[in-house]
């Protein structure tokens, strides 16, 4: 222990240099956009070695953050002088920075070194290596950032790299669409980020988050910001605190803009890993924890119609429950994963509307791990299955892909929070605790509650399909186990989703006294608030019940078989199916309101201003007519005389135009002392 | 009488008494003084001091000047004799015969012969050739050769000028000797002499980048123009035995190949002889050249290449430093010398090894490979430069980033220069 | 006639410069005529050094860096001016700057 | 002081007359890399080192190459280098033009009063010149090099043959 704590000591990152932890990825970034297509190695060696240097130099800083938990470490540096004063930006290290950087790098090295297996056959690997790092990198850099300028700036980045990683394979219609689709939605979100920054910036004159007292998180700034009001009593710092929740809602895929995370499934399977679990959507609800005092802040006020936690907490419990059902019907493994993680997200803003925010980065870390893992399983099963993705068509493959099956296992039932060993249950039942224990509502507990049972249920439906009964179709039936590259880090992430969750149990909750800053561990017993725990066991155990049921015991025989439930109830599940039609209604309400401005604004254009000019130029030919009969009959004579005597003069110049270089210079030389004669004679008067 | 003989007695005394005064002095000088310079590394100096401290002050750094050019005259002169001979020898030896070996023993008195030769053989001067600018050529490449050695510093006091900027004055000097190379050839009257003359100018002016760029890493870490600053910027040792030169970064490294790579080429030393390729342009802008006046062209060959590998030892190889504290006590100058030695050896020896290279590879290695890697080598040492403070794991990021930055450039560019060249399809062969 | 150290310098630059000119002037070949213009340009050098070293100010650099740059400038030139001396030579086979006419209208 | 400025003087402007007066070109050059070297003689004179090796370095080790080069390259025969005189008005318009402007200058300088020298020398190290380099004059530097960059590319294009030849490696 003495060994670990010097090791410890000597692996400091000082926080002025914390700058490198994002830079590393860019230059491999850089280098990767250098390497020409044929350096593939060259260019996943490059991001795969900047990605593990960052993840030590994401160690030191951990360390140097636990060193002292309490302190937010920062490095504020003039950017720019703006004449007012200068624009700072900053770099800044706390345990939440820190945690996360560990977390997001050492996940996105997993998924880069499945990445090379799974790239292997694409000609444009060294750009795909290229995207990601920019992608980590960006990720990094929101991480790090003490300014929300700086953050916003990172944050877009990540936004441009998801547009360009989900639309990596741009040949396909679909997935061109998707990445548009991506863009403009999550563009939608930091509409409100830009605005709220904005306001920030002028209410409180700084961005910086910590600086000695002056930032905006510190008490000073958040008094000013509660003590005012705005339009219909909301506190200023309320009506921020939902702008910049707007960000979050786009980029975290919370309801009502999560339609763009789905689609998002057209990139390739590690930029799906990447995406659903450390990097992008990771980012909401990073956000939300960061700026979490300025949200918290109208907490204090009795007299505001409404707190902006309430909203995040209600909109994440939405997120959470719908989510989880639409999962239940889709027939698209990825899918499936993808409202999964749509539906955790909410679990995530939940936890964060309660006020527990600790629990919400509990669950992201533990969330990260074993949803990499599922989707890094899936892109194994893909992978294996020639491009097939649709679950009615596999099955079948736990005899010839043990280790997927194994690791996708326990990512299923760290998911699920199946009690005691999987990380997913401690971070899940943190949340209901925090849930349980708020007193605005008790809806969202029951969202969470009734979301534990679907989670369960349809993780339970996708793992049979997948791996049990027989193939069900030709490529299912050849499938066999991925290279060791794409295994291994299904692995090391299966360990990480199973070890995680015991850094904060009930009992010794380490992680989340580190998070708040203290030192020491304040742990219960697990009975106190047992409960609670047994229900939600109980409704685990219903939620594998029903699916195993259902789905274990009478295993479809075909592809083309009617899923129970469908047989069940049709209506409801094809309205599941079909995502409770949220792309329809957008289509029907923002999109044809689009298409009517568009149509009104080309009437318009065309009628009304087209008139309007057609009758100037009406005018104008008018005019024209009546100045060219004054012009010719009047005017002209004089001119055509003097145009004519300047044509004359003109050619007499132009003799002067020799083309010959000496003449010029000679001119320009007597020109030179006739100058300086003239000057000498005047300054001789 | 009386009066000339008090006189002369009075001046006598006065003399004397002077004469006694200079011999104290002498003796004070002798004595070793609080500074930790052994005797042997000011003995030099104090020769010299000896001889000119009769002079008045005024003319006292006139003397001074003109004792070391006759100093480094005689040193290189005798350098370049044996230097010939020893390539002679070597050549022999690794072509598997002897070498000269009949004059004196070992063939010791062979450059002596030479030069004998070479005075009394008939002066042939073309009927059609520019007479002056072809007397000019050999006389203004041997003085513009010598001028660089005018800022190399020997040894710990021996810098013949102190300048601010003498590592430019060096180069600047060099340059100037791509002129006398064009006299000759021009001025010869022969189409082989002013092929070679062109292929020289292009072949000077192409190396010239590299081997500027090259150094230029070296003036950003000293921080100086000044060679005697840069050798003392690279004295001292990590950890007591690893000693401070540049040679020993990453970047140095890079640099210091570089920069030999480049001064092979200029001063024309196989394998990047092409001007005087004998297969192809008879002896290029020697070929009108006889008697003394070659044998001039051929000391100022060897005049640039000593030139050269002093600068290299000045800025790569720590100049006069000893590698180690405890070899300290062997005078600077005798380090100098070995380094400059071991470097003069290198040239012989790449010179039995390497086959010349085409007029195309030869521009290429310089335009696409060398500049190249030598401006990435500037963007090292900017690193370099820029991180000298980290310290504990951060030093082995350091060293790390900047060995990738000299290695994978050297790696990429490697494979693409000889992409066209390494296996040769001959096409009428 | 009492002329200072400065005064010389000038002088020694204005005849440079002249002579500079003349050459320009009077020569018909175009790498003539660019070396003409060369030493005007070195002539005004001169008479940065010469005011920086014997002007109101001698503190400043100002009058070396300008040098330093309108040397650098005098390379591009150079290199410029002599690319173009080539490729009029390729165009009309010799390089008489009078011949060099054909934008005339 | 003033003796070794004469000569220094004398030497840059008769070498720069005779090589402007001179048939050969070749010898133009050379003589010209003389007076250049005056040039930078003076320079030192003046006590600024760094301008003076910087000129001898760009003016006799590179722009006098380029010139040699040029002149190599555009002839067709050794006889080209002999430039027949010039017409006898064309020199003497031009020796009346520069005349004029000389006899303006001279007449400038020796009636203008100048500030008294300093005493001492101006002391500027290579230090000092770079820092001043690097920091009030960053930006022009930073265009000189763009500059130069350009004018490379310039040159290249300009004196490159738009012929393509088949080298031996491509086969």
């Amino acid at each position: 222990m003495l060994e670990l704590g010097a090791f410890l000591r000597l692996m400091t990152l000082p926080v002025h240099l914390l700058w490198l932890i994002a830079a590393l990825p860019l230059l491999a970034a850089g280098i990767g956009a250098l390497t020409p297509r044929r350096g593939r190695a060259l260019a996943a060696g490059v991001a795969i070695a900047a990605m593990a240097l960052s993840f030590l130099l994401s160690c030191a800083a951990l360390a140097t953050a636990l060193a002292q938990p309490a302190a937010h470490l920062v490095h504020n540096f003039a950017w720019f002088d703006l004449g007012l004063g200068p624009l700072r930006l900053g770099w800044l290290l706390d345990p939440l920075t820190a945690f996360m950087c560990v977390m997001v790098t050492l996940v996105g090295l997993l998924i880069f070194v499945f990445s090379v297996g799974y790239m292997h056959a694409d000609a444009n690997s060294t750009r795909f290596f290229c995207f990601m790092s920019v992608f980590a990198a960006a990720m990094l850099g929101v991480l790090i950032a003490n300014s929300l300028l700086l953050l916003f700036v990172c944050w877009e980045l990540v936004g441009l790299a998801s547009y360009l990683l989900i639309g990596f394979w741009f040949h396909k219609p679909a997935a061109a669409a998707a990445a548009k689709k991506a863009f403009i939605t999550t563009r939608i979100g930091d509409l409100g980020l830009l605005l709220g920054m904005l306001w920030l910036y002028d209410s409180t004159g700084t961005l910086l988050f910590f600086d000695a007292g002056n930032g905006v998180l510190e008490a000073g700034a958040l008094g000013a910001l509660t003590a005012q009001t705005t339009i219909g009593g909301l506190a200023v710092s309320t009506a921020i605190g939902l702008l910049v929740f707007c960000g979050a809602i786009g980029k975290s895929g919370q309801f009502p803009l999560h339609v763009w995370l789905p689609d998002a499934m057209e990139g390739p399977t590690p930029v799906s890993a990447l995406i659903h679990a450390a990097t992008m959507v990771a980012a909401g609800v990073f956000l939300v924890a960061r700026v979490y005092p300025l949200m918290a802040a109208d907490q204090a006020l009795a007299h505001v119609p409404i707190h902006a936690l309430t909203v995040v907490a209600f909109i994440g419990a939405i997120t959470a429950l719908m989510g989880a059902m639409i999962a239940v019907a889709q027939n698209d493994i990825k899918r499936v994963l993808a409202f999964s993680t749509v539906s955790q997200l909410g679990y995530m803003m939940l936890a964060l509307g309660v006020g527990s925010w600790v629990a919400a980065i509990f669950h992201l870390l533990t969330h990260a791990f074993f949803k990499a893992l599922l989707f890094l399983g899936a892109g194994s099963v893909i992978h294996a299955a020639h491009h097939e993705q649709d679950i009615r068509r596999l099955g079948g493959l736990r005899g010839p892909m043990r280790t997927t099956f194994a690791t996708f296992a326990i990512g299923m039932m760290a998911l699920s929070g199946v009690p005691f060993l999987f990380s997913g249950f401690w971070s899940k039942e943190a949340i209901l605790h925090a849930a349980h224990a708020w007193n605005g509502s008790s809806l969202p507990l029951f969202a969470g509650l009734a979301a534990v049972v679907l989670t369960a249920f349809y993780m339970t439906r996708l793992v049979a399909e997948v791996f049990f009964g027989a193939p069900r179709s030709e490529a299912a039936g050849h499938a066999h186990e991925s290279p060791p590259t794409m295994t291994i880090p299904l692995i090391g992430l299966a360990v990480g989703a199973v070890l995680l969750g015991f850094l904060g149990t009930p009992a010794y909750p380490w992680l989340q006294a580190r998070l708040l800053g203290e030192t020491e561990v304040h742990g219960h017993s697990l009975l106190e608030g047992g409960g609670l725990m047994m229900l939600s066991i109980v409704l685990v155990a219903l939620g594998i019940g029903a699916g195993w049921a259902i789905y274990w015991r009478r295993l479809r025989a075909t592809a083309t078989a009617l899923d129970p439930l469908e047989r069940a109830t049709p209506r409801t599940f094809a309205a599941l199916a079909a995502r409770l039609g949220f792309d329809e209604l957008y289509a029907a309400t923002v999109g044809r309101l689009s298409n009517a401005t568009a149509a009104l604004a080309d009437a318009l254009d065309r009628h009304v201003w087209d008139g309007a000019i057609r009758f100037l130029a009406r005018l104008g030919e008018f005019t024209g007519v009546v100045s060219r009969e004054t012009d010719e009959d009047m005017l002209n004579g004089g001119f055509d005389a003097g145009s004519e005597s300047l044509r004359g003069t003109g050619k007499l110049y132009s003799r002067a135009q020799t083309g010959e270089t000496h003449g010029y210079l000679r001119v320009i030389a007597i020109g030179f002392v006739l100058l300086v004669l003239i000057v000498m004679m005047g300054g001789g008067q | 009488m009386l009066q000339m003989t008090l006189a002369l007695s009075a001046s006598a005394c006065r003399s004397l008494l002077a004469g006694a005064s200079y011999l104290v002095e002498l003796a004070k000088a002798w004595r070793p003084a609080a500074s930790s310079d052994s005797l042997l590394e000011r003995a030099p100096v104090m020769l010299r001091d000896a001889v000119t401290g009769f002079l008045p002050e005024p003319w006292r750094w006139f003397a001074n000047s003109l004792i070391a050019i006759v100093a480094i005259l005689a040193v290189f002169g005798l350098l370049f004799a044996y230097l010939t001979l020893a390539e002679r020898k070597i050549l022999g030896r690794i072509q598997n015969r002897p070498g000269p070996n009949r004059t004196g023993w070992f063939g010791l008195l062979q450059p002596f012969a030479d030069g004998v030769k070479a005075l009394t053989k008939e002066d042939i001067v073309p009927a059609n050739a520019d007479r002056v600018l072809h007397f000019l050529a050999p006389v203004a490449l041997v003085a513009l050769s010598l001028l660089g050695f005018a800022v190399i510093p020997f040894g710990r006091q021996l810098v013949p000028i102190e300048l601010n900027a003498a590592v430019l004055y060096f180069f600047a000097a060099g340059a100037a000797t791509e002129l006398a190379v064009f006299m000759a050839g021009w001025a010869s009257h022969n189409k082989y002499s002013l092929l070679a003359a062109m292929r020289a100018l292009a072949q000077l002016i192409s190396y010239e980048l590299p081997l500027l760029l090259s150094f230029v890493p070296v003036v950003m870490l000293a921080g100086t123009l000044s060679t005697t600053e840069i050798v003392a910027a690279q004295g001292g040792w990590k950890w007591g035995f690893i000693p401070h030169w540049y040679v020993l970064t990453p970047w140095g490294f890079a640099g210091f190949a570089i920069f030999m790579v480049a001064a092979l080429a200029e001063s024309n030393r196989s394998p990047f002889d092409l001007p005087e390729a004998e297969s192809e342009l008879i002896a290029g802008h020697l070929t009108e050249y006889s008697g003394f006046k070659y044998a001039l062209f051929f000391m100022a060959e060897y005049f640039g290449m000593c030139a050269l590998s002093g600068m290299a030892v000045t800025l790569f190889l720590g100049g006069w430093q000893a590698p180690l504290p405890f070899l300290e006590f062997i005078p600077s100058y005798a380090w100098f010398a070995a380094k400059l030695l071991a470097l003069l050896l290198g040239f012989i020896w790449i010179r039995a090894t390497f086959p010349r290279l085409r007029m195309d590879q030869l521009t290429r290695l310089a335009w696409k490979f060398l500049v190249p890697l030598a401006l990435i080598n500037l963007g090292t040492a900017a690193f370099w430069s820029l991180t000298h403070d980290w310290a504990g794991p951060l030093q082995l990021a350091r060293w790390g980033v900047a060995a990738v930055l000299v290695v994978g450039p050297f790696v990429i560019m490697g494979r693409t220069l000889s992409a066209g060249v390494a296996p040769r399809k001959y096409r009428y062969a | 006639m009492n002329l200072s150290p400065l005064h010389l310098c000038l002088l020694f630059s204005s005849a440079l410069f002249c002579i500079g000119l003349i050459g320009a002037l009077c020569r018909s070949n175009t790498i003539l005529v660019l070396l003409g213009v060369e030493l005007m340009l070195n002539a005004a050098n001169l008479n940065f050094i010469a005011f920086w070293r014997f002007g109101p100010a001698p503190s400043a650099e100002t009058g070396v860096i300008f040098v330093l740059f309108s040397i650098a400038v005098a390379a591009a030139e150079a290199a410029v001016g002599l690319a173009l001396v080539i490729s009029i030579y390729r165009h009309q086979q010799n390089i008489r700057l009078q011949e060099a006419n054909r934008l005339k209208g | 002081m003033i003796f070794v400025l004469t000569i220094i003087a004398f030497l840059t402007l008769a070498t720069a007359a005779v090589a402007l007066a001179l048939r050969n070109l070749i010898h133009s050059a050379l003589l010209l890399t003389v007076s250049w070297s005056g040039i930078a003689a003076f320079y030192l004179w003046a006590g600024a080192e760094f301008v003076a090796f910087a000129q001898i370095l760009i003016y006799v080790g590179a722009i006098s190459m380029v010139v040699l080069f040029a002149v190599l390259l555009t002839r067709r025969s050794r006889d080209d280098f002999a430039i027949a005189p010039e017409s006898v008005g064309r020199a003497v318009s031009a020796l009346i033009a520069g005349g004029a402007v000389l006899g303006v200058l001279f007449g400038a300088v020796v009636s203008t009063r100048l500030p008294d020298p300093p005493t001492s020398a101006p002391v500027v190290t290579v230090r000092r010149l770079g820092l001043q380099l690097m920091s009030p004059h960053a930006a022009a530097l930073l265009v000189v090099g763009a500059l130069l960059t350009v004018a490379l590319l310039g040159a290249v294009v300009l004196a490159a043959t738009a012929r393509r030849d088949a080298t031996e490696d491509a086969g």
